[in-house]
């Protein structure tokens, strides 16, 4: 493929490729709409032929997350994507994952809830994601991409902050990015890491014991609680780092903002429509995106709420990331959502209403 | 001759393999899984497979066997242990991947996992060690559990209509197309321990030579769980673990 | 034909008195402790007689926790 | 430029990959394109529609509530979709199967016979492609021949024999669609 060719693909897909050329190890996965064509463009791609990536469709979305569990205790850059009623069966080997302190990375292409809920797009797993998710106190590293060629591009950021912190990534999408096609330039090719480097690279990892060192041991468990607790306080810690140096957003028009909407991933792309609709009439309103979704952009965002008139949260969910922008703002501005629930995908004109209605004509 | 003289190191015929470290082992007196973690290291000392190991160890009694034997070791989620290794001897494909897994964490919660890894013929052993209750959490039904078998959530003894029936998940995995060895061993006197070390190699030489997956269940007592004493244990397992369990291969076409 | 002899060393405080040694060996060279305990307050095993082990390593062998080393030596 | 479009019919029509096919020719003229499809669990049948955006700039929304374009296929759409159309927007639609055509007055109209088109070039699968011509015809966003080089594109090279018949369609298409 020639270098920077632009590519038309859907978002699902633009994981998978990414994945082939950032020098994944491993991807293991279990159908579910709307995120299938992931594990079908692998398949399809064949990239044990290639570049050695080991592609397995597991059993359950269990057997996934456990994969990567192992995986990555073995130093494996690895995998898996699902979507919502799935990632809430991985929640287990997830907290295993940031208990024993392994790496790998999970996509959740995002459907309405709760339960089986529907097919259709959806961003109610914004808590599930950003608040730890399984048991115990812990956060996943979760990115939310906004268009195909984020899709791409975050899948070895994951990787990246994931090795790099020792600790499971998440991007978090859903079904409208998931299923769009939009034009991409994928990521230039990255080799897998050799043995060598695996080692080198992990020292703490499950590889085989070489004779000049102890056993690698990967456990969450502890039942010594005073050590527990120190693991525990060493998980915070390097949370607190994460927090301080990872945060991600973009601004769209903040500068003369007097309103400001915040929004993630798809949500994000309405609601910059809805910005174009307001600055066209003459409303002077902002758009915040966080990128990051954990950590979250709280600085940023205490800092717009104190230049601007009101704050309305867009969310594709009942209202979920509007709790971490309140807790931002302090009450320093008034703070309101807009979403819409079950599958159902508010419209740039819905957002402009709800704009009004709830922040700009408010007294 | 002295005793002083027979103690020589010339004259050394048996001691506990050098994988096994000294760390007391938190299992109760008796108990089948120390000549287990044992024969397993032996195995892999003799394969000279020690800095090529990747071990997995379950939920359930076992789950300290990191303590216990100087590999690398994951614990699993309760259950995963077969995922984990599916994985990791995909990626890691010249090391001996296995888990050590007991009949809750193996035949219960972890059935799918356990006959899906075993029938993709993932090239792994699983070394199942099978005393028909949940030991760690102090004694309770496990799938494996005998017919009119006391334990503490069927203390009236095991009911078919109350309870269901005990699985004989090995049986199972023998006529899964994708294993290769399958096979039922004790660990109760010497000559059964002999055999069930002979198992363990094979097993764990299957693995190394990509001939799809293995199945090594170990029939052993859970003295504690069963309230009696090891020897007695071990006779009640003679009399009614092996009818319900007999031993001996099910399956070996590892050299066809 | 020299006879052969056998010597066992039993780790006292690995030891925790399950008595499968005891049971193992075709000679009934093996008893546990009547009184003495280790720290763990195990009556752990020890030889009863010491002249008759001819070293046929059943004791070690059906040891779960690994406590006992044996050593043989050919009688010249 | 700008042009938001949407592309309704029943699931089967090809209007997901018509909707492909252009955005994919679009994009190799160096415009910003998306394609954001109603995605169902039916695999054929039932009602589906794509959005296809195509612009000089940026794109943000790909979920819109009004087009300036829009495509029709079948009753079901035409009942959902004739009043998202912007006031002075262009309706096309199929007249095969529509018991109640169009009524807006602030529209361009067209009609396409395209299923009848279709029978009768014998090219019961080149239906999306004259309907693809038809939309050409009145909306010339991207060239004809861009069209085909997309399709060489998307299609297994094993189908390439198939272009021909394709590039028919389209010219079919362009022909027959008439501004009512």
């Amino acid at each position: 493929m020639a270098k920077e060719e632009i590519l038309l693909m859907k978002g699902n897909e633009a994981i998978a490729h990414a994945a082939i050329r950032c020098g994944c190890d491993g991807y293991f996965g279990y159908p579910i709409t709307p995120q299938s064509e992931v594990l079908e463009t692998l398949a399809l791609e064949k990239p044990w032929e290639t570049t050695g990536m080991v592609v397995l469709q597991a059993e359950s979305e269990v057997a996934s997350i456990n994969m990567i569990y192992g995986a990555g205790s073995a130093g494996k850059r690895a995998m898996t994507s699902s979507s919502s009623p799935g990632v809430a069966l991985m929640q287990e080997g997830i907290a295993y994952m940031a208990g024993a302190e392994i790496p790998g990375l999970i996509v959740n292409v995002q459907r309405g809830g709760p339960g089986l809920g529907t097919i259709q797009p959806s961003q109610s797993d914004y808590f599930q994601a950003t608040r730890g998710g399984g048991n115990g106190d812990y956060n996943v590293i979760v990115l939310a991409p906004a268009s195909v060629q984020e899709m791409a591009d975050f899948v070895d950021v994951a990787f990246e902050l994931s090795f790099k912190y020792r600790n499971p990534a998440m991007i978090l999408s859903d079904g409208i990015i998931g299923q769009m096609m939009e034009k991409v330039i994928l990521p230039p090719f990255k080799p897998r890491r050799t043995e060598d480097e695996v080692v080198r690279e992990c020292p703490w990892a499950a590889t085989g014991r070489r004779k000049d060192r102890k056993p690698n041991i990967i456990t969450s468990l502890d039942l010594d609680s005073a050590n527990m607790e120190r693991t525990n306080l060493h998980l915070q810690e390097k949370y607190a780092e994460i927090r301080e140096k990872e945060v991600r957003y973009e601004t769209v028009m903040c500068e003369d903002a007097e309103y400001l909407m915040v929004a993630f991933g798809s949500a994000a792309r309405i609601a910059q429509k809805a910005l174009e609709i307001c600055r066209a009439e003459g409303i002077k309103v902002g758009l915040l995106r966080p990128i990051t979704l954990w950590p979250f952009p709280t600085k940023q965002i205490a800092e717009m709420g104190k230049r601007v008139k009101g704050i309305l949260s867009v969310e594709i969910n009942a209202g979920q990331m509007i709790d971490d922008i309140r807790l931002a703002t302090l009450g320093s501005t008034p703070v309101e959502h807009y979403g819409r629930m079950g599958g159902m995908v508010p419209s740039p004109e819905e957002i402009v209403a709800a704009l009004k209605e709830k922040i700009i004509n408010q007294k | 001759m002295t005793k002083e003289e027979i103690i020589q190191p010339e004259n050394l015929v048996y001691k506990k393999p050098t994988l096994m470290n000294d760390n007391p082992m938190h299992y109760c007196p008796g108990c089948s899984h120390g000549v287990v973690h044992k024969l397993v290291a032996e195995v892999i000392e003799e394969m000279n497979m020690e800095e090529k190991t990747i071990a997995i160890s379950p939920v359930g009694c076992a789950v300290f066997a990191y303590n216990y034997l100087d590999v690398d070791w994951i614990e699993a989620a309760h259950g995963r242990a077969p995922a984990l290794a599916s994985a990791i001897k995909r990626l890691w494909p010249d090391r001996l991947v296995f888990t050590y897994q007991g009949d809750g964490d193996l035949a219960c919660i972890g059935t799918a996992e356990t006959i899906q890894a075993l029938n993709r013929g993932e090239h792994i052993a699983i070394i199942f060690i099978n005393n028909a209750i949940y030991g760690m959490t102090g004694g309770q039904m496990s799938p494996t559990t005998l017919m009119g078998m006391k334990t503490a959530t069927c203390p009236y003894g095991r009911q078919a209509d109350l309870h269901g029936l005990p699985l004989r998940i090995t049986d199972i995995a023998a006529s899964l197309d994708g294993t290769q060895y399958v096979t039922r061993q004790s660990v109760h006197t010497v000559a059964a321990i002999r055999r069930a070390k002979k198992a363990i190699r094979k097993a764990f030489e299957n693995s190394m030579n990509g001939k799809g997956s293995s199945l090594v269940e170990i029939v052993s007592t859970c003295n504690a769980g069963w309230k009696m004493s090891p020897e007695k244990a071990n006779q009640w397992m003679e009399e009614n673990m092996f009818k319900q369990y007999p031993l001996g291969d099910l399956k070996d076409t590892s050299n066809e | 034909m020299g006879k052969i002899k056998g010597a066992i060393i039993v780790d006292r405080e690995r030891c925790k008195g399950c008595n499968l040694c005891v049971v193992a060996c075709p000679l009934d060279l093996l008893t546990l402790t009547p009184k003495a305990v280790n720290q763990k307050g195990y009556h752990y095993a020890e030889q009863n007689n010491e002249d008759l082990c001819n070293g046929c390593t059943s004791c070690a062998i059906v040891c779960p926790d690994g406590c006992i080393t044996v050593y043989r030596k050919k009688e010249d | 430029m700008k042009e938001e479009i949407i592309i309704a019919g029943f699931g089967g029509q090809g209007v997901l990959s018509m909707g492909k096919i252009l955005a994919y020719a679009a994009l190799m003229e160096g415009k910003e394109v998306s394609w954001m499809p109603s995605y169902g669990p039916e695999q054929r049948g039932g009602t589906a529609n794509v959005t296809v955006i195509v612009s000089d700039e940026k794109i943000s929304s790909p979920i819109l509530s009004t087009f300036d374009t829009a495509v029709i296929l079948n009753q079901p759409s035409l009942e959902k979709f004739e009043s998202k159309i912007k006031p002075g927007g262009t309706l096309i639609y199929d007249g095969y199967g529509i018991s109640n055509p169009p009524t807006r007055k602030d529209l361009n109209i067209y009609r396409i016979d395209a299923m009848d088109a279709a029978a009768e070039l014998k090219n019961v699968k080149g239906f999306n492609m004259i309907v693809l011509g038809g939309l050409l015809k009145v909306r010339p966003l991207v060239k004809t021949e861009n069209i085909l080089q997309a399709l060489r594109k998307t299609l297994p090279e094993r189908h390439h024999n198939l272009i021909p018949m394709n590039e028919e369609a389209l010219q079919k298409g362009m022909e027959i669609i008439t501004k009512e």
